[in-house]
Parts: structure tokens; C-alpha cells; sequence
């Protein structure tokens, strides 16, 4: 596969030569992998879930040391012993699971690590950095109080402010909005004119059509193909990451929504800050739709679930579901009357990491009657049945009903998230962001059980960031932007362009 | 000189005294904690530091060279405990409860084979720390300011901000060129240091002679400090005066006459502990640990 | 894989148990024959090290080995849990002559193990087994306490101080004897001074319970508070604490720029007056190494060379016996070559200690040493002394002691 | 499945012995150091510690019964580090349970068996109580148990202090407290041995709360709130409680230490000077329930472990002469060892990449 001379060249920045990568529980990540990157390309990195792409990028910047293979960087071979080594080398990586320290303020996490001469004018060089690439963020908040997009930025800017000369970016849209996205993009043709590289890890095939000069695709850790952008086509693209043609998009049937289930009545919610981050929200849901919320994080959907969900004090307002007044009950009084929960933060709130398979299958449902026996004992085959038909049912892959559900692939974990809710036979299910993360098919089952779900009569209240997802699964949209509702319309009236106007707080 | 004035002084100078071992060692061990490692052995170190620098200062007449040692012996145990945990990623409370064990053989054992003595060594007058106008203890002072610096270090320097990074996200401070494991080492060893530091302070200085005993749990008190402290040394050093004052003034009024008749002297010695729980629940609340203290780090 | 390794590494462990004893390089563990010739002491959890009653069985037992051609053994206890099974373990080896506890906290796990091998002799130390295998070793600190105590009173007379102190350790009734014994000679010095100077004096007493036997900063503090409250004497009942008081005193002392007293420490236990020569004015010995010594002897006796036919009983050790004394010079001088011997003193240092210990001596009128001395003498056959209307017959009547009758004796005596 | 779980349990197994390996020839190269023979030396460690039972029970008995206090210790701590907190008071429990019975035995002044039932009862409700302020602390002011536990411990020992000196001291021998009265005392297992029924009663309590922390939804919601606070909330459980009855149940497990010693550990049957008769078993609970992962039935095999060094410790004094000190001191670098992660894990990740790295190739 390989089209090089076996000794690294002028002509890549970087050449990874045979890369495999075996973790020591014994799964193989990457079979023998070949990757370039030139100076001032773009590099589209296309995948799976689980392709090796984050492992063969995390290889080249240094945090995961390759089973076997070699790596040249401007035709030296390099070792890196820690991420270090590869950031002395220019090259930086920016995680999709964001590694930045929560109870630092922004400008720490940004000069952590730097030398102090370094730091001397730091701050104005930031300031200088955010205005020429237009990534702002206010400095000397906390890491912790910011929302997921922001903190992202945080994230490109700490390796920008770095200088480094080739850029890795792993799945760095997903939590952007239409016009966030646009700006990265400009942002990394500005790279690119400065002489950087850059490599653009995604599933979205869209987007790396849009952006990449060259694209390599790997699927189940090997290189299945190498493409110049000129000869990239969508289809082409779709075949091989995912090996066989392209599922269809699923298609909404229509419905006659019925009753209303859910009634918000001017609802105030205060932020972690103790600012209101929700300010007098009003909604309905009836039985049979699905009512989706858009808007760019950080405008108060976090806060507004968690109300609706009995994690957070509603201050103001009432909450009425199926006719009674429902504020501030605590969680498990919700789940008893029929609202379920997908959490945005899977590995966070979903999901605990180090319990079972089977364990997971029934958090907030353990007090369930059915799993219990004599004396509130816990009856371990009556929840392997569950989890078991969870599995079967959802088609989720795990490796045993007693293994951690950490070693499961973020697909799987979520639809077992998603599984496990629906299970629960609610009357609505609050859902945020439930494909955040995942690949193509995992985003069309968990949509497809989301409509499936809708198609029974039942309710959806969906919070999402991702314009397409909002557009293909609900019936009516609102528009979240700084606490309130630009407005709620039906989603025939919608189109992406006019929705991205009322993200930014513009409404017709 | 009045009663009441003689009387306060003296509190005072006890109290410098009974603080400094405590904030010291308390003091290290935040700066270990705040970059993730976690050593309970502080017990251990203390009295270990204590015998090597009577040790050396036995044999030198030089209370400095003695201090010294005794500041590496705790360094050196850092060092042990730091390899375990950082580069071994081994279980940090295990071997914490090792080195105090280890301590409680190695110091007597030591006793009996460097002086053929069981128990006790006492410094020759050479051998001791001078004091500051007779009264004041320039470890004392010393510890004022190490408390202070390391707590600017902490929080105003990169490297503080380095190490404050390794206790809350390691992975964090990885990615960016931190050497994670390198750094803990140092911080541990700091760590040992200041606890080596206490130690000699309290053979050398304090009490003029090593006991088999002599940490006497001061290492467990300087733990429950670091609590206290909210991982911040500048308020460890205002805990470190809580606790040294009131312990001081527990011994004080056990031997006031009349005291004993009124409460039983097992009560007043609960006094120090009572005082630190008051103020702790009334004025503290609320600590945050670093995220990941205690947890060793692995890379993926 | 991994199981074949686990049977292997079990396969290995019962193969090294196993073989074990047949390895040449094992010195025979399981002789056929136990042979009688070991003194066995079993030490408390203070353990060796505790300047006190451990150290100085040590000593004793050290000699006995020596002189009577025995190997001592020694077991120190991790925890109290071990007195038992240290106990039982030596019976069971038969190769003990003697079995002695040290340390009253052993007296029960003592009795008990002396039903199990009545053949088996013991002694315990400081504790009381009424079995006829098992020598009581009491000894009468009040004694030895009443006549520092005394000296204590004399010498704030002398310096027109009016208070003296002492610092004790956990609060337990053997202390209270030392207490006890200490308050009546105050007083009873108190009448000698007057006797002897027509000056009447009325000392002020504190004590303190730091509540530990390990940790001198407890006793230094409490040193420091007393000497603010103008103690010139304190007293030390405190194990290892008691180098705190030594320290606080010397260094009150060095601090006005002196190279002996006045304040002064006194020393207990062992012959304590060399740790700071010029500030222990003297130390009340109880000498448990006597008194392991003499339970060897008698073990022996018993049951080598037959010349005595009953074992148990109470060995109680007091002035009259040697085992209780106020230290002199010469006792200060055969510590001095004891620890010569050990290795523990270096020679030239002997002197050095014994002048600086004898001019401080000298510092004070010969007459108050003779009293003391004669205070002492006259304990020895004459308990009926008295003074406040306490006669020193009723303090002995008085133990054990319990925290209600020592709270009383107090009262009674004006401690404060 | 079976056989996962059989390979699990035997690496974890191979980790400490491999570890305990590695302490006892460092300590072993120690002794040799200074002039003991180090062979000859753990020979007697064995034979003191195990021995031949089937000859002479003696030296297990002596090894079971020293692991018994350590299992509930290491119990208590096992629960409260499965709800997330780092709870050191288990010392005091230890100390408080025991004060139950000794006050019992003092109010009551009778030889009945009812002292023991009502002194557990008054006990528990005395470690109770303080977890009770040590949870509140915690629960409604923040306050990070570390230094809550370590100042109550220190005052619930100086409050049996107290009680031993002036409430209720053995008038025959005050430097102790009364002792329980005979038929209120738990008895031996083997007479002539410190081995008694506790040991049982410890099993049986280490069964139990295995049985409760995975079988039972309490258990379930426990374990939930110690590894993820956050989901926990999701899932509906009452975090702010179940921290609170995690230091409850560890209160209670502790206590019964206290209690089954003072009640069933001869010769005393009282707390002595200094309450050494109980100081440090909480803190050895710590590392007994650390070496065994925090798993109710591996601590019970981790006690038995200590418990069996602890034990042979005489046999090394008295066979091969080693002084007691470097005994401890090999000791403690045994138990550093034990802190080492696995030998065989890292063995083992080394096996699945080579088999790993085979697929690869073909």
C-alpha cells in the first residue's frame, strides 16, 4: 500500500510505516498501517467507530506507543516515548473526549506545560491568536462552568498557541453548530495557507469532502483506501468506510400527534454559576411527536433537561405531565410516572463505567418489581433476561453480560443508553444528544428506535446541536438562544439555512 | 516580666514549636497530593528522617549536616514511594502503610545497632540546632517561609500550575509535553523532604533526641491537616497554628492547678481534636480534593 | 497458561515448605529433646527502648544469662493480641526455665497460661497471679518516690522556690504509687527543712498525666508549663516522655546560662542522672533487672538444684530488699561501666558525666543529701512516719490505688 | 464464563503471591545482611504461622484468630471505599464497639449473656453515632471525612481513656476496665487456643455483606454512588443517604471488631491501658482490605495473610533469633511489595499482544 521508498522522504511531513497496534486486553486496533501527511495538507482521516483512526492518530502524537511499525517525521525516524516528544515536533492533537482540566481557568489550561519565558506575554499573545482565527473564549473563566463547544475551542486554541505544524483534530465538529463549523473550516485554510498540516478525523463524509485535499480511510484497522479529494465522490467514500452501500436515511412517517403529555409553563432554571440559565420556557408535547430543541450548547438545554428531569431545582414555572404538576419531583417519582432519560454525557450520567453489562441494563430501574426479590434482594437472572433481550433486541455488541460496559465501543454503550430507556415503556423519553459521537450506523439505529418509538404513540422531547438530526426526527422545532425559545415551528417550514439564523437569536 | 505576659510567650513558643513538624510535613504531602500521589507513610518518614539525621549528627558534631541528612532520608523514602507510585502505578495506600510499618523496625532496630542502646539516642549538645534567641527556632522560621513559597510556587508559577495538573487530569497535562511521572517523582520526593525536614527538626531541634516513637502521630494529624488545608499550604500553616496551639495549650492546662478536679485530664485531651473538628465544620466546610489524587495514571 | 503457572508457584511453595527442614543450611528446629536452658522474657508492647521496666529486664535477664550459663530469649509483642501466643509458645517449647512478663498488662494472659502448664514456671513484673508456678514481682515505688520526694521539697527550700512538679505518663495504679509515694515526701521534706533551717515552707505541687509513655514533646511541653508555674524539681514517671522533661529542664537552665541546674530533673527506672549530667538531681531506681535476676535465681533453685521447695508467691522488691534506691554516685559509676561495656558510653566520656554529675551534687548542702539518704535508711525498717496525719503505712495500705483513692490522697496531701 | 471468572480470581491471587515474593527476598537479603539466617528464619515464619495443623493446630488457630478482627476492620473499610469515601474511622468504631460491652458489663453487674447483647446493641450505637457526626460533616457541610475520622478517632480514645480510668476500672487491677463477665464472653472454637467463635461471626459478616453489596438493590445503589456520583443521581438514588449509610454499615462493621474482641479474645475480656489491646486494627484494615481489591471474600484471605505474618513473627524471634524489630521492618517491606501492581497482569497483557501480534502476521 505503501508508495514511498522505505526510508521517510523530504516529500512527507510525516510517514507511519506497517503500524499495529494491539492493546493488552488483546484487542487489535490497527493491522499494519501506512499514513502520509504532506506539509500544508489537509489530511481527511474517514472511519468507523472503532477503525483505528484515534489510535493511529494518538500513535503519531505521541500518547500511545505503536505495538510495532515506524514513524518518520521530515525522513527522520522518530520514537516517541510521550506526547511530549511529538509536541516538540510540532505535532498536536486536539481529543474529542477534551483533555482539559475542569477546575482550571481557560488561560491555565492553555499555558499549562509552557516554558516560562513563554509566559511572559502569554496572555496578549492569546488575546492576539483568538482574534486572528476568530476562536473566542473568555479567559479566566473555569473550564468546568463552560459548555461543550466552548470548551472545544479552548481545546484548538491550546494547540494553536503552540505553534505546532501539523494540527490532528478528532471529530472536531461535532458539538459546533452550522456556523462554528464554517469557521473551523476557514480556520484550517488559514492553517493550511501558513504552511500546516492538518488531519481531520470524521465520519461525517461531508464534511471531509468539504475540507480535505486527500482522504485515507481505514476501516477495522487497515487502510481500505487513499484518495486525492479530486477523485472523491460521496458513494465512493460511504463504500469504503462502511464496506457495503449506504443504508438509506430513515424517513419519518407522518403521525397524528395526540394528547397533550407534557405542558412547561414559563420555566426559570439557575445554572451551575447561579445565573438563570433557562428564562421562562414554554412547551408542549403531545403523545406521537417528537418535539426537537435546537440550539448552540450553552443557551440553557442542559440546564432545561436536567429541570425537566428532577436533576436541577426548577426556581420558577410548572412542569404538568399528563395533568399533574410534576416540579421538582425527584428522579425516581419521574420514572414512575413515565419519563425516561437519555443523558447527553453517556460515560458521565448514562452509564457506569465500571459496572457490568448487566448492571447497566438496569440503572434507574433497580428498584423495578421485576428484578426484585425476597427482601429487596437483587434477582441476577431476571436481569440477565432483561439484559440479554436488551441486547438481542437493540443489536448491541458486547463482548459478555459481566463485562464493564467500558469495553464497549461508544456505539454500543449508547444504545444500550438508549435500549435500556426505551425498555422502560415511558410515555416520553427526554433525549439530548443521543447520537453525539457516533458513527453512521449507530446514528441511524438510535434515530430509527427514535421514531419507531414515536410511531407508537409515544413522546420525544429531543435536545440536539445537530441540525440534521433536529430536521430529519422531529415534527416541531424550538430554537433555544440564551435561555428562551426563538420560536417553535413545524418542521415543514424549516430549512437549514433559516434554521441556522434563529441559532444565532434571529428570528423572522 | 508579668505572669500573664511570661504565659503567653511561652504558649507562643510552644506553639511554634508543636506546628512546625505538623505544617511542614502537611506541606510536603499537599504538593505531593495536588500532583496526584497520595502517602500516608508520613508517620513513617518522620521518624526515619529523625534517627538518620541523629545519625549524622552524632557522628559529625554538625547539626546542619545531620539536618540535611535527614531532609534526604525523607527525599529518599519519597523517592521509593514515588517510583512505586508513579512509574510502578502501584497502590499508594498499600505502600504508604508499608513505609510506616517499615518505620516502626528500621528506627529501633537502627537504635540498637548504631548506639547499642535500646529506644532512645540522645543529640550531643554540638549535634543540636541553635536557637534564635534562645527561644526561636530557625526551622521554625523556615517553615513559615517554605509554607509560603510552596503555596506561591502552587499557584503562581507554571510549575505549580504543572503540578496542580497532575492531580486533577494527568492525561491533560501528558498531551501537552508534562512529564507526568517525572514530575510526581519530584513532588513526592519534595514531599519526603519536608517530612525528612520535620523529622530532624523534631530530633534535632525540638526534643534533642530520637525515640523510637518519635512521630508519636503526627504524621496522621498532618494528614487530617492537608484535609484541613484544602490542599492550600498557606492555610496548612494557619491549621498547623490551630493544632499547635491547641495541643499546646491542652499540655498547659493539664498543669494548672484545679483544672484537674473540674474535668477529668482524659476529657481536656481531647481538646486539640475538638478544637480542629469546631473549626473545620464551622469555618472550613467544604474541600475540594484534587480530582485524581491517589489514582495512579495509565496511559491508554 | 496462567493456571499452569499458579499450580507451579503452588507446586514450589509446597515443595520449599516440605523440604525445608531437611536443607543443611537449617539449624535443627525441631530438636528431639527440648533442652532447659533458656530465659525466656517476654517483653509488653512499650518493648525495648521504653527507658524503663523493658530495658531493665533486659539488663537482668542479660546478667542471669550470663552468670548461670543460659541463653536468653527475648519476644517482644506487636499488639496486645500476641501476649498470649507469645506465652503459650514458649510453654509449649519446654525449653524455658523461666517465662517472665514483663509489664502488668501481662498479668492476666500470665494466669492463664500458668493453669495450662502448671510445670512451667513464670514471673510477672509489676503484676500480681496468685499460682504456685508464678513469681509476683511487686515493687514499692512509693518508697523510692517519697524519698526523691523529700529531696524535691529540701531542695526548693534551698532556692526559696515554692513549687515542684511531676510529669507522668498514661494514667494506670502502678503510677499512682509513684505518685503517692511522692506527695508524702514532699510534705515529709517539707517538716525536715523546717527541722533543719527553722524556715517553714509550704511548696506548691503540680502533676500532670501527658497521657503517653512515647512521645517527649508531651513531656517537654508540660515541662515548660510547669517551669512557667516556677517549678524548680519535676519528677519524671513517664517512660520515653520523660526526655521531654529532661530537655525542658536543662534547657530552661542552659538558657539562663547555666551548666547544671537549678531547675532539676529527676530520673526513674534505671540510674537516668547521666542523659543530662548537671540537670537530673537524682533518679528513683527500681531496679526490675534485680528483680528478673532474682526470679532466675530462684527458678532455678526450684527446679535445677532443688534447694528451694515452693516457687510462687509475691517477690515484693522494695528498699530494704535493693530493689527500690535513691541513685548515689557509685550506682551512676557502675551504669557508667555497664555501658562502657556495651559499647554504649565511650570512655572518656565516664568522666566527663561523673564530675559534672558530682559538683551539681556538691552544689547542694551535704545536709540535705544525708537527710535523704537517711529518709531513706529509715524507710526501710520504720512505716510509721508521719506527716499531715498521714502515716507512710497508710499510703502502702491504700493499694492498689484506684483513681477515687488517689484523687483523695491528694486532697489530703494539698496537691493541686 | 465460570472459567473467566476461575482465571480472574487466580491471577489476582498469582499478583500477591508474586508481589509477597518479591518483599521476602528483598527482606530475605536483609536479614542475610545483618548476620540472620533469612531460610531458616521464614522457615520458622511458616511453621509459626501454619505449621502442621493436622499435628498442632496451635500456630493456625493463632494465625485465624489474629485475622479475625482484621476482617471486619477490612470489611468496614472495603464498604466505605465501594461508596466512595476514604473513611478512617473505622478505628473508633473499633474502640466504641468494645466500650459497649465494657459499659454493659459495668451497668448491668450481672453474669448473664444478656451483657453481651445489650453491650453490642449499646456499642453499635455508640460507633453509630460518631459516623453520624462524621457523615453529617460530610454530608451537609462538605467536610471531607479524612480529617473528621482521624480527630474523631482521637476522641473516641481519649473518651475510653475515660471511661477506663474513672468509671469503670477493674478495682482488682485498675489498669484496665472491668472485665465481661464469663457467661457473656463468646467462646472458643478450640479450647486452649485465642481461636473463638468470632472468627465466625466475621465469615459469616463478610458473606453478608457480599451478599448485600451484589445482591441486594441496596448494594447495587451503594456501589452506584461510590464509582459515579453523577449517575447515580440519574439513576434516582439519594446519593447524600447512601453515603451516610455507607459510613453506618462500616460503623457497624467496625464495631463488631471491637466487640468480638473484647468479648472474645482471652486473657482480658476488658480494654487495657491505652486501649492496646484494639489500637491500629482499624488502620490494619486498611491494607487488608486494600490487598484484597476491596472484595468481601478476598478480605477475608487478606487477613488471613496478615494475620499469618503477624503470627510468625514469634516463630522468628524465638527459632531464628531475629530481633523483633527487623522482623517489622522486613515486614513492612513485604507489605510495600504488596503495592506493587501485578506481575502476572503485566504477564499476561504481554501474552494477548504477542498472541495478538501473531494474528496480525497471518
Amino acid at each position: 500500500m505503501g508508495n514511498t521508498g522505505d526510508t521517510g522522504s523530504d516529500e512527507y511531513l510525516v510517514l507511519m510505516k506497517n503500524i499495529v497496534k494491539i492493546y493488552p486486553d488483546g484487542t487489535i486496533a490497527l493491522r499494519g498501517v501506512d499514513f502520509t501527511l504532506r506539509r500544508g495538507e489537509i489530511h481527511g482521516l474517514l472511519g468507523e467507530n472503532g477503525a483505528g483512526k484515534t489510535t493511529l492518530m494518538k500513535i503519531l502524537a505521541g500518547i500511545l506507543k505503536p505495538t510495532s511499525g515506524t514513524i518518520y517525521v521530515v525522513g527522520k525516524k522518530v520514537v516517541f516515548s510521550a506526547a511530549a516528544d511529538a509536541l516538540k515536533l510540532g505535532i498536536g492533537m486536539v481529543h474529542q473526549n477534551l483533555s482539559l482540566i475542569p477546575s482550571f481557568t481557560v488561560y491555565e489550561n492553555i499555558v499549562l506545560g509552557l516554558p516560562r519565558k513563554q509566559l511572559l506575554n502569554a496572555r496578549e499573545n492569546i488575546n492576539k491568536l483568538m482574534s486572528l482565527t476568530g476562536l473566542r473564549v473568555p479567559l479566566d473563566e473555569r473550564v468546568e462552568v463552560l459548555p461543550f463547544g466552548v470548551k472545544q475551542k479552548v481545546e484548538i486554541l491550546k494547540m494553536l498557541f503552540r505553534n505546532v505544524d501539523v494540527l490532528i483534530l478528532d471529530e472536531p465538529t461535532t458539538n459546533l453548530t452550522l456556523t462554528e463549523t464554517r469557521e473551523l473550516f476557514n480556520m484550517i485554510n488559514e492553517l493550511k495557507k501558513m504552511g500546516k498540516s492538518v488531519v481531520f478525523i470524521t465520519h461525517k463524509l461531508r464534511e471531509v469532502m468539504e475540507v480535505a485535499d486527500r482522504i485515507t480511510v481505514l476501516r477495522k484497522g487497515r487502510v481500505v483506501g487513499e484518495v486525492p479529494r479530486a477523485e472523491a465522490n460521496l458513494n465512493l467514500l460511504a463504500q469504503l468506510m462502511v464496506g457495503r452501500n449506504m443504508i438509506s436515511a430513515t424517513s419519518r412517517e407522518t403521525t397524528t400527534a395526540g394528547e397533550e403529555l407534557l405542558i412547561v409553563r414559563d420555566l426559570w432554571v439557575l445554572s451551575d454559576l447561579g445565573t438563570w440559565a433557562v428564562r421562562g420556557v414554554s412547551l408542549t408535547v403531545r403523545s406521537g411527536e417528537i418535539l426537537g430543541i435546537a440550539g448552540v450548547e450553552g443557551n440553557g438545554q442542559k440546564e432545561l433537561v436536567e429541570g425537566l428531569t428532577g436533576l436541577r431545582r426548577v426556581e420558577k414555572g410548572e412542569v404538568i405531565f399528563r395533568g399533574r404538576r410534576i416540579n421538582n419531583l425527584p428522579p425516581s417519582e419521574l420514572y414512575k410516572l413515565g419519563i425516561a432519560h437519555i443523558p447527553e454525557d453517556r460515560t458521565l450520567m448514562g452509564l457506569i463505567l465500571d459496572f457490568t453489562v448487566s448492571e447497566n441494563s438496569i440503572l434507574s430501574i433497580q428498584r423495578s418489581t421485576s428484578f426484585r426479590g425476597f427482601l429487596n434482594t437483587l434477582v441476577w437472572g431476571r436481569v440477565a433476561e432483561h439484559a440479554l433481550s436488551l441486547i438481542t433486541k437493540f443489536n448491541i455488541t458486547a463482548p459478555s453480560l459481566s463485562s464493564p460496559v467500558k469495553y464497549l465501543s461508544g456505539g454500543n454503550q449508547q444504545r444500550l443508553v438508549v435500549a435500556r430507556e426505551i425498555s422502560k415503556e415511558p410515555q416520553l423519553i427526554i433525549a439530548a444528544q443521543p447520537t453525539r459521537g457516533l458513527d453512521i450506523s449507530a446514528t441511524e439505529h438510535i434515530r430509527s428506535l427514535l421514531l419507531d418509538f414515536r410511531k407508537r404513540g409515544k413522546a420525544v422531547l429531543l435536545v440536539s446541536s445537530d441540525l440534521e438530526e433536529i430536521l430529519q426526527l422531529s415534527d416541531r422545532v424550538a430554537v433555544m438562544y440564551e435561555g428562551r425559545f426563538v420560536g417553535i415551528k413545524n418542521v415543514s417550514e424549516l430549512t437549514e439555512d433559516k434554521l441556522g439564523l434563529m441559532l444565532g437569536g434571529v428570528s423572522d | 516580666m508579668s505572669y500573664v505576659l511570661s504565659t503567653i510567650i511561652n504558649l507562643l513558643v510552644s506553639t511554634s514549636y508543636a506546628m512546625t513538624p505538623l505544617t511542614l510535613t502537611a506541606v510536603g504531602e499537599i504538593t505531593s497530593e495536588r500532583a496526584g500521589v497520595v502517602n500516608i507513610g508520613l508517620e513513617g518518614m518522620i521518624s526515619v528522617s529523625a534517627l538518620v539525621s541523629v545519625a549524622v549528627a552524632t557522628q559529625t558534631l554538625n547539626p546542619w549536616l545531620g539536618l540535611l541528612a535527614g531532609v534526604c532520608a525523607g527525599a529518599l523514602i519519597g523517592f521509593i514511594h514515588g517510583i512505586i507510585s508513579a512509574y510502578g502505578k502501584g497502590a499508594q495506600i498499600i505502600s504508604g502503610v508499608g513505609i510506616n510499618i517499615f518505620a516502626l523496625g528500621f528506627v529501633p532496630y537502627m537504635i540498637i545497632a548504631l548506639w547499642g542502646v535500646a529506644g532512645y539516642k540522645q543529640v550531643p549538645e554540638a549535634g543540636r540546632i541553635p536557637r534564635i534567641a534562645g527561644l526561636v527556632s530557625p526551622i521554625f522560621i523556615f517553615c513559615v517561609l517554605i509554607a509560603i513559597a510552596t503555596h506561591y510556587i502552587l499557584f503562581r508559577t507554571s510549575l505549580g500550575l504543572k503540578i496542580r495538573a497532575l492531580g486533577e487530569e494527568p492525561q491533560a497535562a501528558d498531551t501537552l509535553g508534562v512529564h507526568v511521572e517525572r514530575l510526581q517523582l519530584i513532588a513526592t520526593v519534595y514531599g519526603g523532604a519536608l517530612a525528612g525536614l520535620a523529622g530532624a527538626f523534631m530530633s534535632l531541634d525540638w526534643l534533642g533526641t530520637i525515640t523510637k516513637e518519635i512521630a508519636a502521630g503526627r504524621g496522621f494529624i498532618s494528614l487530617a491537616l492537608v484535609v484541613f488545608s484544602n490542599w492550600k499550604p498557606s492555610l496548612a500553616l494557619l491549621g498547623g497554628a490551630l493544632f499547635g496551639s491547641s495541643w499546646a495549650l491542652t499540655e498547659w492546662l493539664k498543669v494548672l492547678p484545679g483544672v484537674k478536679g473540674v474535668v477529668p485530664v482524659t476529657i481536656i485531651n481531647t481538646l486539640p481534636y475538638i478544637v480542629t473538628l469546631g473549626t473545620v465544620a464551622g469555618v472550613i466546610g467544604r474541600a475540594r480534593p484534587p480530582r485524581k489524587s491517589g489514582v495512579p495514571y495509565l496511559r491508554e | 497458561m496462567v493456571i499452569v503457572i499458579a499450580v507451579l508457584l503452588v507446586v514450589a511453595a509446597v515443595a520449599i515448605y516440605t523440604f525445608l527442614p531437611t536443607a543443611p543450611t537449617t539449624t535443627p528446629t525441631t530438636p528431639t529433646t527440648p533442652q532447659l536452658n533458656k530465659i525466656c522474657i517476654v517483653y509488653d508492647i512499650g518493648g525495648r527502648g521504653d527507658l524503663s521496666f523493658n530495658d531493665m529486664a533486659y539488663l537482668g535477664g542479660d546478667r542471669a544469662a550470663r552468670d548461670f550459663n543460659l541463653v536468653l530469649t527475648e519476644l517482644q509483642s506487636r499488639s496486645e493480641s500476641d501476649y498470649l501466643p507469645n506465652l503459650r509458645t514458649l510453654s509449649r517449647s519446654g525449653e524455658c526455665v523461666i517465662i517472665v512478663g514483663v509489664g502488668f498488662l501481662l498479668t492476666d494472659a500470665i494466669a492463664q497460661v500458668a493453669d495450662e502448664y502448671p510445670n512451667q514456671l513464670f514471673a510477672i513484673i509489676d503484676g500480681y497471679v496468685d499460682k504456685p508456678n508464678v513469681l509476683s514481682v511487686l515493687f514499692k515505688e512509693h518508697e523510692g518516690s517519697a524519698v526523691v520526694g523529700a529531696l524535691a521539697a529540701m531542695i526548693a527550700g534551698y532556692y526559696n522556690k515554692t513549687t515542684v512538679g511531676v510529669v507522668l505518663g498514661m494514667e494506670i495504679p502502678v503510677l499512682y504509687k509513684f505518685e503517692a509515694g511522692y506527695y508524702w515526701g514532699i510534705r515529709y521534706g517539707q517538716e525536715i527543712f523546717k527541722e533543719k533551717t527553722g524556715r517553714e515552707i509550704n511548696v506548691k505541687i503540680l502533676f500532670t498525666y501527658t497521657g503517653a509513655f512515647n512521645d517527649p514533646a508531651r513531656g517537654k511541653t508540660a515541662t515548660e508549663a510547669m517551669l512557667g508555674e516556677g517549678a524548680i524539681v519535676v519528677y519524671n514517671v513517664a517512660g520515653a516522655t520523660g526526655l521531654g522533661i529532661f530537655e525542658a529542664v536543662a534547657e530552661a537552665g542552659a538558657r539562663e546560662g547555666r551548666t547544671m541546674g537549678p531547675p532539676f530533673g529527676i530520673g526513674v527506672d534505671a540510674d537516668q542522672d547521666y542523659i543530662k549530667p548537671g540537670f537530673i538531681i537524682a533518679s528513683m531506681m527500681k531496679r526490675v533487672d534485680v528483680g528478673v535476676y532474682t526470679a532466675t535465681k530462684k527458678a532455678l533453685n526450684y527446679l535445677i538444684h532443688k534447694n528451694e521447695t515452693k516457687f510462687g508467691g509475691i517477690l515484693e522488691l522494695g528498699i530494704a530488699e535493693g530493689g527500690i534506691a535513691m541513685s548515689r554516685v557509685e550506682d551512676l559509676e557502675t551504669f557508667l561501666e555497664l555501658g562502657i561495656q556495651a559499647g554504649t558510653i565511650k570512655p572518656q566520656d565516664k568522666e566527663t558525666i561523673l564530675n559534672a554529675v558530682t559538683s551539681m551534687r556538691n552544689s547542694i548542702p551535704s545536709w540535705i543529701w544525708e537527710e535523704a539518704y537517711k529518709l531513706q535508711e529509715t524507710l526501710k525498717t520504720n512505716k510509721s512516719l508521719e506527716v499531715m496525719g498521714i502515716k507512710f503505712s497508710d499510703i502502702e495500705a491504700m493499694i492498689p490505688f484506684t483513681a477515687d483513692t488517689i484523687a483523695n490522697l491528694r486532697s489530703s496531701l494539698g496537691v493541686g | 464464563m465460570r472459567r473467566k471468572v476461575l482465571i480472574e480470581v487466580l491471577i489476582k491471587t498469582g499478583n500477591v503471591v508474586a508481589a509477597m515474593t518479591v518483599g521476602l527476598i528483598i527482606g530475605g537479603l536483609i536479614m542475610q545482611a545483618y548476620g540472620y539466617d533469612a531460610l531458616h528464619a521464614y522457615y520458622s515464619l511458616l511453621r509459626h504461622a501454619i505449621g502442621n495443623p493436622l499435628t498442632d493446630p496451635y500456630p493456625l488457630t493463632s494465625t485465624l484468630s489474629l485475622a479475625t478482627p482484621l476482617i471486619f476492620t477490612g470489611l468496614a473499610f472495603a464498604v466505605s471505599v465501594r461508596s466512595g469515601l476514604f473513611n478512617i474511622g473505622v478505628e473508633n468504631a473499633v474502640y466504641l464497639g468494645a466500650l459497649g460491652v465494657v459499659l454493659a458489663s459495668g451497668f448491668l453487674k450481672a453474669d448473664t449473656p444478656l451483657v453481651l447483647v445489650i453491650g453490642s446493641l449499646m456499642g453499635l450505637s455508640l460507633s453509630i453515632l460518631f459516623a453520624l457526626v462524621a457523615a453529617s460533616l460530610k454530608v451537609f457541610r462538605g467536610v471531607h471525612e479524612v480529617i473528621t475520622t482521624i480527630m474523631l478517632n482521637w476522641v473516641a480514645y481519649w473518651l475510653v481513656e475515660y471511661v477506663r480510668v474513672n468509671v469503670f476500672p477493674d478495682l482488682r487491677d485498675p489498669s484496665k476496665t472491668i472485665p465481661v463477665p464469663p457467661s457473656a464472653r463468646i467462646p472458643l472454637l478450640v479450647a486452649g487456643t485465642e481461636l473463638s467463635v468470632s472468627i465466625i461471626i466475621a465469615i459469616i459478616a463478610s458473606l453478608t455483606t457480599y451478599f448485600v453489596l451484589w445482591y441486594t438493590v441496596f448494594g447495587y445503589e451503594l456501589r452506584a454512588t461510590g464509582i459515579n456520583l453523577i449517575a447515580a443521581k440519574y439513576a434516582g438514588i439519594k446519593t447524600s443517604r447512601f453515603m451516610i449509610y455507607s459510613f453506618l454499615l462500616s460503623a457497624v462493621l467496625g464495631g463488631l471488631a471491637g466487640v468480638c474482641e473484647v468479648a472474645g479474645r482471652p486473657p482480658h475480656y476488658s480494654i487495657t491501658t491505652g486501649i492496646s489491646n484494639l489500637v491500629g486494627l482499624g488502620f490494619d484494615g486498611i491494607a487488608v482490605s486494600l490487598i484484597g481489591l476491596n472484595h468481601p471474600i478476598a478480605v477475608i484471605f487478606a487477613s488471613i495473610l496478615i494475620g499469618a505474618l503477624n503470627s510468625g513473627v514469634r516463630g522468628m524471634q524465638i527459632e531464628a533469633r531475629v530481633p523483633f524489630e527487623l522482623v517489622r521492618l522486613i515486614q513492612g517491606v513485604i507489605v510495600v511489595s504488596l503495592a506493587m501492581p501485578g506481575v502476572l497482569s503485566t504477564f499476561r497483557k504481554y501474552l494477548s499482544i504477542r498472541r495478538g501480534r501473531m494474528e496480525v502476521v497471518s
